[in-house]
């Protein structure tokens, strides 16, 4: 199966190179996006075939010649195949339509295509220095994609900090992977699969792999490129790149901490948990003190790392201790949401791109009442919301139950470190959970209900049709998987065999498809059954209703306790919705403060009430070393403007100093 | 070979390390341009003995290069400069002449040292020579460090260049020396053209400095 | 599940369903019934909720002019979701039909999304009340689902299930003996009870004061049969509570899966007794304690948190790891 | 090959072909008057000394007791050909607009086309020479005619810049000169007296009885003497100012050859060094210089407004790496210091005929006051991103391959080495890209006219490195390998 793959690969490079000269005529355009959404519908489809079929390789004899590019694709592979396939086909399909609207569109169609051929490269890889030029190719790909509005405010800066994150997870797993190589170089997956290498070796090699992967997956606090890149982007691209590639950095995880080193030691799976816990709030809290669409969804991008590393941490706690059950569970729970995050944070990510088209405007603050006119978004996003705020029956919830049977499996490990660390990853999965499900009831409700807030809500408009198509089918696809997760569950069995040697339960043997990660009799849970539950009561309900209840309906003016109000200034906004949450959490993590301004009476003017938030990652971190370089490089371009005499001075020091050295050597 | 002929080649090569000091020594342009003429002098004096030891007779001509050029022509032209320019007065040496002639003093210890564990397989004249050489190098490079005058750092860089030759002469047979000469003597008179060309009055750097105000910010 | 099919379980599971949902209203009343008692007044009779429910239902509905189709389709999901989750819990009997579609953590992901639609239904007129009733709603939800999980994370451990019919067995017979650990996270069901049913002292179900009402301003605009569906979701959600609490702290009487209908019968009476009795003890307890101010709301669900990280501690102790 | 040598005339010795073509070149160019016919002829001659080099690649003649082809200086004599043929095509174009706008006048473009000319054998000389006498003077006469060539505009910075070039220039020279006066005194005792003891091959023969002090002596002095020519720092100060002030095409030329040649020196003496095993070993000197060099480009690049100064300092960082990755040595290391050098002589190259065009269009080198590039000239801005994400080390450019080698290799021998490494190419893209980002994108600045000149150079240059990052030819590599192992 991986010639095929490979083919898809050429194909998309072509259709790259193709477009950057055609890029120009809309017809044609339609056309790439449309060609490289059936390429990538042909991956998924190879993904999918390949899933069980055992590992096929093949070698080209490009790159480093005597290496060679090597590729193979085994089950886990073809899994994340699946996820670029899916994810990459929705955003095509989308962008059939919201491409139109593009100003610039040069600056953005070839770099899809590629964007995909390198991620899928990335997936296919099977040598150091394969994977880590499809990862930076991957990089530099989507720069330009976050580059494409580059007359923006802000922009520029972003894609400043995206790339050079970038660059520094790639150099990291530079190091990570020549670690592994050793000096002779044996670069081929295999070879390093083969060598023995020490324990030290494999600490230092886990430690850069979750700097390396980490950064570009988002995990904190090297997240702090994604709340600036993704809304930076054009839509479809902000959905590839949340929805996908940060994947395809957790699969760089996967692969080399479960695969290219040996069984992974518990304090590196508490490492991941603490990681994964705390990127997961952190990330979710953002996301609730976010105004912008975009910059929320990027937010909660990171949050859903963070769940995903929970279940990879487990997974490594559980195989560091020989529970094989465990850490089956918890991988495929991990895997599972992957896939999930991707369904629906394409969608969303589509969504925003919707409104950011139907009414120009990202900021929640100005919209409202968009339920009215643009119907097909609203309800698509209603289930994307669903769905990532992890409620049943939607495939949110379905991986995240996983993961917390995972934890309720066995939270009590030999060691002391992961005894408090998973079950504080269970609390931690919980608030997540729910302050998920906070910040999407405010991002629905402050966007899609309630009254307009702006003229920018006021004469918004739907979006066209390939866009709604893409949103609908995502969003149906919440529901399949959340109704039908056996399929996918059976589907990773043959990845968790290959990394950890075992598999959950046979799914789709149980007769009524219901879910059971490791007997019936710890815990189900059957989706499709509980649908159809909720369906049945619902009928009845309503039967009941228009039986008994009388149907008669007025319209009038909004009770509002008496005082009603038109302005719809006197909503609630974003802000007073976070405002509880604020005041709970914010004041720990963001040191929010609220100043109010209250005039006094016969005071014309308007009272004010100001917030102030930190982002202390940012504060604390990444200024003071900006800081710090500019300083640097103040005090040292002095050197810009010495006099000759000086730099002679430089010479006849380092003469001298290089002689005394020789005097003392010998 | 009798050892006078080396005695005599070494007193000569110690003259010019002598000559080196005494250029360190001089604060004053006029008398510094002597003291070049002199160190030149001691150079081809040096040379057309190693050329009459060595029976290599176009070794005579890089000794009347230095000669005619260094010693002769080139203290002339910069006289008539220093003079025209008007700067024959005191030099501003950027550390007082003590501490130059201590860092002097210190290099030539350090060439010996550095030449001492020379094995014995090389004669052991070569020791003693290139130790010599090798001081005058480095004190001619802290010549150009520590002054500030565009003439005398062409002073101290033509010493630099008679240890070198002096280096090249000393190793027997070494071909090309001539040549090597001749080349110098061409970077020489490029470097006295230039500071001639360019009006570089006070030091190499006014071209520089004067400059730097203005084109600060543009020149990054 | 081969055993789950069989006939009885399907009756058990409808009569199990009907039940919740004739008793529901039923145990409020009885809620009210006491506190009017122990406020020497006669209060309502104890079918007075039964007779609001009809009443609203045969009024006619008033809808705000910018109300969507959410904000009407709402209150069916609500009721029905919650029912669901109701359904779920064993009463009388463990082991019923749909059991096994869901354990506890389904549970709190149904009420989860009932809660999702009303907030989300609560901002849909734009009215500031329906916001400060959402934002506040899900503030309270934020801070009691992790509660939930610790409290479940203990009943797990000990019960080594989340299936609540497997729980409620283990439970019934006996071997668990008396723990710290089941007292602490008793005590911090309690507090998610009260505060997930809005009860005193988090909100006050009777009160209109816009300040003070959490649940009752997410609901203010709804009327007539959505306000009936609305109100009979949350009288399920307190009989949820209260059964859950019966059937994992004290499970005794429950007729286990397979055995006759007369042990279902049984079960039936003593679970009635139970309720009778949580809904005496919530009376007396809300009436002996007052409202607190909605931002000590979360040290009160936090101390809850607590009490189930602790119980969760205490059970590696106890079990010498 | 044979057939070749069978095509080719019996007189035709293709080593003399690479000297004497320039050399002639340079004589004729400085007597034609028409500016046309001399870029034309510039060309021409560049071009037949490129196919000279080529033929030298299939039939070799044996070493000379001057001259000298080896597997070694036929890579730096291809490349130097090569990059001297491109750069003398990128000048043609370049040399008619400065005309245009008088910057120039035919009087100078006369000389500019000998100097042209006459650097490149220069460098061609000091490439093929079997003797290090012969070698330095080549060297001495490469220098001397680009410091011409950078004073060619006779502004104030243009004489300043040539000028310290100059001196500092003639203060490493004498350095070196030394340097090879003590190498000669080295091996007199063991070969004898006269020409044998100053030819490579002799020298590298005998290596091993050389008296190694000496020899320690002499590699301090040619280390600080060609590393000023090489750029690295602390000798670096010329560099920034003669690219910067210099025509565009001898920028091209500097950095993507002069810098070369002196490594290439540098090299041999190191081949030398290692070949005796008491002397010191120069691996970690060059090391040292290496990430120094680095690390301080890296911190120097942040402050810079002038767009050709910022590449120059580019430049130094890569010498630093270069001469990083042969400080390495090792098999994995050289072969990739030997890449790197390649690729960026190429890149650097192509860059700096990009900035030209750049220039000439904005008529102004302050970055503040170009931007928009890819919106205005989108040929051009998206060459100039590939070339500075091809410099950068991104992929698919060759560059990368290069660096992914040295990073491995040293990471899995020296870790501390190998983060300081990273933490200095990341300082360095870090700034590259800020300039970039405010030059290729955002907010168009300054004037916007059309260009006129051709950028094949540019793209035959890129595309080379872009192929070289996805297939480097077997061949290609295994002589690298061989190489490699004779540096040690």
């Amino acid at each position: 199966m991986i010639e095929p793959s490979a083919y898809c690969v050429a194909a998309l490079l072509a259709l790259a190179a193709l477009s950057v000269s055609m890029a120009r005529f809309g017809l044609v355009r339609a056309l790439i996006y449309a060609a490289s959404g059936l390429v990538c519908l042909a991956l998924l489809g190879i993904g999918i075939a390949s899933l069980g079929a055992g590992v096929s390789q093949m070698r080209l004899p490009l790159g480093l010649p005597w290496i060679g590019v090597n590729f193979r694709l085994d089950s886990l592979a073809a899994a994340f195949l699946v996820l670029i396939g899916l994810g990459g086909a929705g955003a095509n399909l989308y962008a059939i339509g919201y491409g139109r609207h593009e100003p610039d569109p040069g600056r953005i169609v070839p770099f899809i295509p590629a964007f995909l051929a390198s991620m899928t490269l990335v997936v296919l890889a099977d040598d150091a220095f394969t994977f880590l030029f499809a990862w930076e190719l991957m990089s530099l790909s989507s720069w330009a994609l976050v580059m494409a509005h580059h007359r923006e405010e802000g922009n520029a800066r972003a894609a400043f900090v995206y790339l050079i994150m970038a660059v520094f997870s790639g150099l990291t797993l530079l190091l990570a992977l020549g670690m592994l190589a050793g000096p002779s170089g044996g670069f081929t997956f295999a070879a390093i699969r083969a060598a023995h290498v020490p324990p030290a070796t494999v600490a230092m090699v886990f430690v850069l792999a979750t700097i390396g992967a980490g950064s570009k997956a988002g995990l904190v606090p090297l997240h702090v490129w994604l709340p600036l890149a993704h809304p930076a982007a054009p839509s479809h691209a902000s959905a590839l790149m949340s929805g996908v590639m940060t994947k395809v950095a957790i699969y760089g995880f996967i692969r080399i901490v479960f695969d290219l080193t040996g069984p992974p030691t518990w304090w590196s799976a508490a490492i991941i948990l603490l990681l994964g816990g705390i990127t997961a709030v952190m990330g979710v809290l953002h996301a609730l003190m976010e105004r912008d669409l975009k910059r929320l969804l990027a937010y909660s991008t990171v949050e859903n790392i963070g769940i995903i590393f929970i279940g990879i941490g487990l997974a490594m706690a559980f195989q560091s201790n020989g529970f094989m059950a465990g850490a089956v569970l918890a991988l495929t729970a991990a895997l599972f949401h992957a896939l999930n995050h991707t369904v629906f944070k394409s969608l969303l990510f589509f969504g925003a791109g919707a409104v950011l088209h139907g009414t120009g405007t990202r900021d929640m603050g100005r919209l409202g009442g968009l339920i009215n006119r643009m119907k097909w978004t609203q309800f698509a996003m209603l289930a994307g919301c669903v769905a990532i705020s992890a409620l049943p029956p939607l495939n949110g919830f379905v991986s995240e139950w996983m993961t917390f049977q995972a934890i309720l499996l066995r939270p009590e490990m030999p060691q002391w470190g992961l005894k408090i660390m998973i079950p504080v990853d269970g609390a931690l999965l919980a608030l997540t959970a729910t302050l998920a499900a906070a910040c999407f009831v405010r991002m629905h409700g402050i966007t899609f209900l309630g009254r307009a807030r702006g003229e920018a809500a006021r004469t918004a408009h739907e979006t066209d049709a390939c866009s709604i198509a893409a949103m609908l089918i995502f969003a149906a696809l919440c529901v399949l998987l959340g109704l039908l997760p056996g399929f996918v569950i059976d589907g990773l069995a043959p990845v968790t065999v290959s990394l950890l040697g075992g598999h959950m339960p046979t799914q789709l043997g149980d007769r009524w498809l219901s879910l059971v990660p490791v007997s019936a009799s710890r815990s189900s849970y059957n989706g499709l059954l509980v649908f159809l539950f909720i369906t049945a009561s619902t009928l009845i309900v309503v039967f009941l209703v228009h039986r008994f209840a009388s149907s008669a309906k007025r319209r009038s003016a909004a009770w509002d306790c008496g005082f009603p109000d038109p302005r719809p200034e006197t909503q609630y906004t974003a802000e007073s919705f976070e405002q509880p949450i604020r005041r709970v959490f914010g004041s720990l993590v963001f040191q929010t403060r609220e100043v109010v301004d209250m005039p006094s009476p016969g005071d014309m003017r308007p009272a004010r009430i100001t917030r102030f938030a930190h982002d202390l990652v940012w504060e604390g971190l990444y200024l003071p070393l900006a800081a710090y370089v500019g300083s640097t490089a103040d005090r040292m371009n002095v050197l810009q403007f010495l006099t000759i005499r000086r730099y002679l001075g430089f010479v006849f020091v380092a003469l001298v100093l290089l002689l005394l050295g020789l005097a003392l050597w010998q | 070979m009798h050892g006078i002929d080396f005695d005599i080649a070494h007193m000569l090569a110690g003259l010019l390390v002598l000559m080196s000091f005494l250029m360190l020594y001089q604060v004053r342009l006029l008398p510094l341009l002597n003291v070049l003429a002199a160190h030149a002098f001691v150079l081809s004096l040096s040379v057309s003995w190693q050329a009459y030891i060595q029976h290599a007779p176009h070794l005579f001509i890089t000794a009347g290069i230095a000669l005619v050029f260094k010693a002769i022509i080139v203290p002339m032209v910069l006289r008539r400069m220093v003079v025209r320019m008007g700067i024959h007065r005191e030099i501003e040496t950027v550390v007082s002449i003590g501490l130059t002639m201590l860092a002097g003093l210190g290099l030539v210890a350090l060439s010996l040292e550095v030449m001492l564990p020379l094995t014995a397989g090389a004669e052991p004249v070569v020791r003693e020579d290139i130790a010599l050489a090798l001081s005058v190098v480095l004190i001619g490079l802290l010549m150009m460090v520590t002054r500030r005058n565009a003439v005398s750092q062409v002073v101290g860089f033509m010493s630099l260049e008679n240890g070198i030759n002096l280096a090249a002469t000393g190793a027997r047979g070494m071909p090309l020396v001539v040549e090597i000469s001749v080349a110098f003597s061409v970077l020489i008179a490029f470097i006295v053209i230039g500071i001639f060309l360019f009006r570089i009055r006070e030091r190499f750097d006014t071209v520089d400095v004067g400059v730097m105000d203005e084109f600060r910010g543009g020149r990054q | 599940m081969s055993e789950a099919a069989s006939p009885w379980l399907l009756l058990a599971q409808l009569c199990q369903m009907t039940i919740v949902m004739a008793l529901a209203p039923l145990l409020t009343g009885l809620v009210r019934k006491v506190k009017a008692r122990l406020q020497r007044r006669v209060g309502p009779p104890l079918v007075q909720p039964y007779l609001d429910l009809r009443r609203l239902m045969l009024k006619e509905v008033v809808l705000a002019e910018n109300a969507s189709w959410l904000f009407r389709i709402m209150p069916y999901l609500i009721l029905s979701i919650t029912w669901v989750a109701a359904a779920l819990v064993p009463t009388f009997a463990t082991g019923l039909m749909f059991s096994w579609s869901g354990d506890l953590i389904v549970i709190a992901g149904l009420l989860g999304a009932a809660r999702f639609a009303q907030a989300l239904a609560g901002l849909d007129v734009g009215t500031s009340f329906g916001g400060i009733g959402s934002s506040r709603e899900v503030m309270f939800a934020s801070l009691a689902e992790p509660a939930i999980i610790m409290i479940i994370l203990c009943v797990a451990l000990i019960a080594g299930s989340t299936q609540l019919s497997t729980i409620a067995d283990h439970m019934a017979n006996g071997e668990v003996g008396l723990r710290v650990s089941l007292a602490l996270a008793l005590v911090g069901l309690i507090i998610v009870a009260l505060a997930e049913n809005a009860r005193i002292p988090v909100d006050n179900p009777a009160t209109h004061l816009e300040l003070t009402m959490v649940h009752e301003a997410m609901v203010l605009e709804y009327s007539g049969r959505h306000l009936a569906m609305i109100d009979l979701a949350a009288f399920l959600k307190l009989l949820l509570y209260v059964s859950l609490i019966g059937c994992i702290f004290f499970p005794f009487g429950i007729a286990q899966s397979g055995s006759g209908p007369e042990f279902y019968l049984l079960g039936l009476l003593i679970y009635l007794m139970k309720l009778g009795v949580c809904g005496v003890l919530l009376g007396v307890l809300e009436m002996s304690i007052a409202k607190m101010r909605v931002f000590r709301v979360p040290n009160f669900l936090g101390g809850a948190f607590m009490l189930g990280l602790l119980g969760v501690l205490l059970l590696y102790v106890s079990r010498g790891m | 090959m044979n057939i070749l040598s069978d095509l080719l005339p019996g007189w035709f010795d293709p080593l003399l072909g690479i000297l004497i073509i320039p050399l002639a070149a340079a004589v004729i160019l400085a007597m034609v008057p028409n500016y046309r016919i001399s870029a034309a002829l510039n060309v021409a001659a560049a071009f037949g000394s490129l196919g000279c080099a080529v033929t030298l690649l299939f039939e070799r003649p044996p070493p000379h007791a001057f001259l000298l082809v080896d597997d070694f200086n036929i890579v730096f004599i291809l490349l130097n050909t090569f990059v001297g043929f491109t750069t003398s095509a990128f000048s043609a174009s370049y040399i008619a607009h400065e005309l245009e706008i008088g910057r120039l006048t035919a009087w100078h473009l006369r000389f500019y086309h000998a100097m042209f000319q006459l650097m490149l054998f220069g460098m061609n000389l000091a490439l093929v020479a079997n003797n290090i006498g012969l070698m330095w003077v080549a060297v001495e006469l490469a220098t001397l005619t680009t410091v011409l060539m950078v004073g060619i505009y006779r502004t104030h910075e243009a004489l300043e810049a040539a000028w310290k070039y100059f001196i500092l220039g003639s203060v490493g020279i004498a350095l070196a000169l030394f340097g090879t006066i003590l190498v000669y005194l080295a091996a007199r005792p063991v070969i004898g007296e006269g020409m044998d003891a100053m030819v490579w091959t002799t020298l590298v023969d005998h290596a091993r009885g050389l008296d190694p002090s000496l020899l320690n002596v002499a590699f301090v002095f040619l280390l600080l003497g060609y590393g000023t020519k090489v750029g690295l720092a602390p000798l670096h100060a010329w560099l920034p100012d003669a690219h910067a002030e210099g025509p565009t095409p001898i920028s091209a030329v500097l950095s993507g050859l002069l810098l070369n040649v002196a490594l290439y020196a540098l090299l041999r003496f190191k081949i030398l060094i290692a070949a005796n095993a008491s002397a010191i070993a120069p691996g970690p000197l060059l090391i040292g210089l290496g990430l120094l060099s680095l690390i301080f480009a890296g911190f120097m690049l942040y402050r810079r407004r002038d767009i050709k100064r910022m590449f120059a300092y580019s430049s130094i960082e890569h010498m630093g790496i270069i001469v990083f990755a042969f400080g390495m040595a090792g098999p994995l290391g050289n072969l990739a210091g030997l890449l790197q050098m390649t690729m960026h002589s190429l890149t650097k190259s192509a860059i700096f005929f990009t900035v030209g065009h750049v220039a000439q269009v904005k008529g102004t080198q302050r970055m503040a006051d170009m931007g928009g590039l890819t919106t205005t000239h989108p040929l051009l801005g998206w060459l100039l991103v590939a070339g500075v994400a091809a410099i950068a080390g991104l992929p698919p450019f060759g560059v990368f391959t290069s660096e992914f080698l040295i990073v491995t290799t040293t990471f899995a021998r020296e870790p501390i080495l190998a983060v300081l490494f990273i933490l200095g190419l990341l300082l360095a893209f870090g700034a590259l890209l800020l300039r970039l980002t405010d030059v290729a994108f955002g907010e168009v600045k300054g004037p916007v006219g059309p260009v006129h000149a051709s950028y094949l150079p540019v793209i035959a240059h890129l595309s080379l490195v872009l192929v070289a990052g996805i297939w480097l030819p077997p061949p290609l590599v295994v002589w690298f390998q061989h190489v490699a192992a004779l540096l040690g």
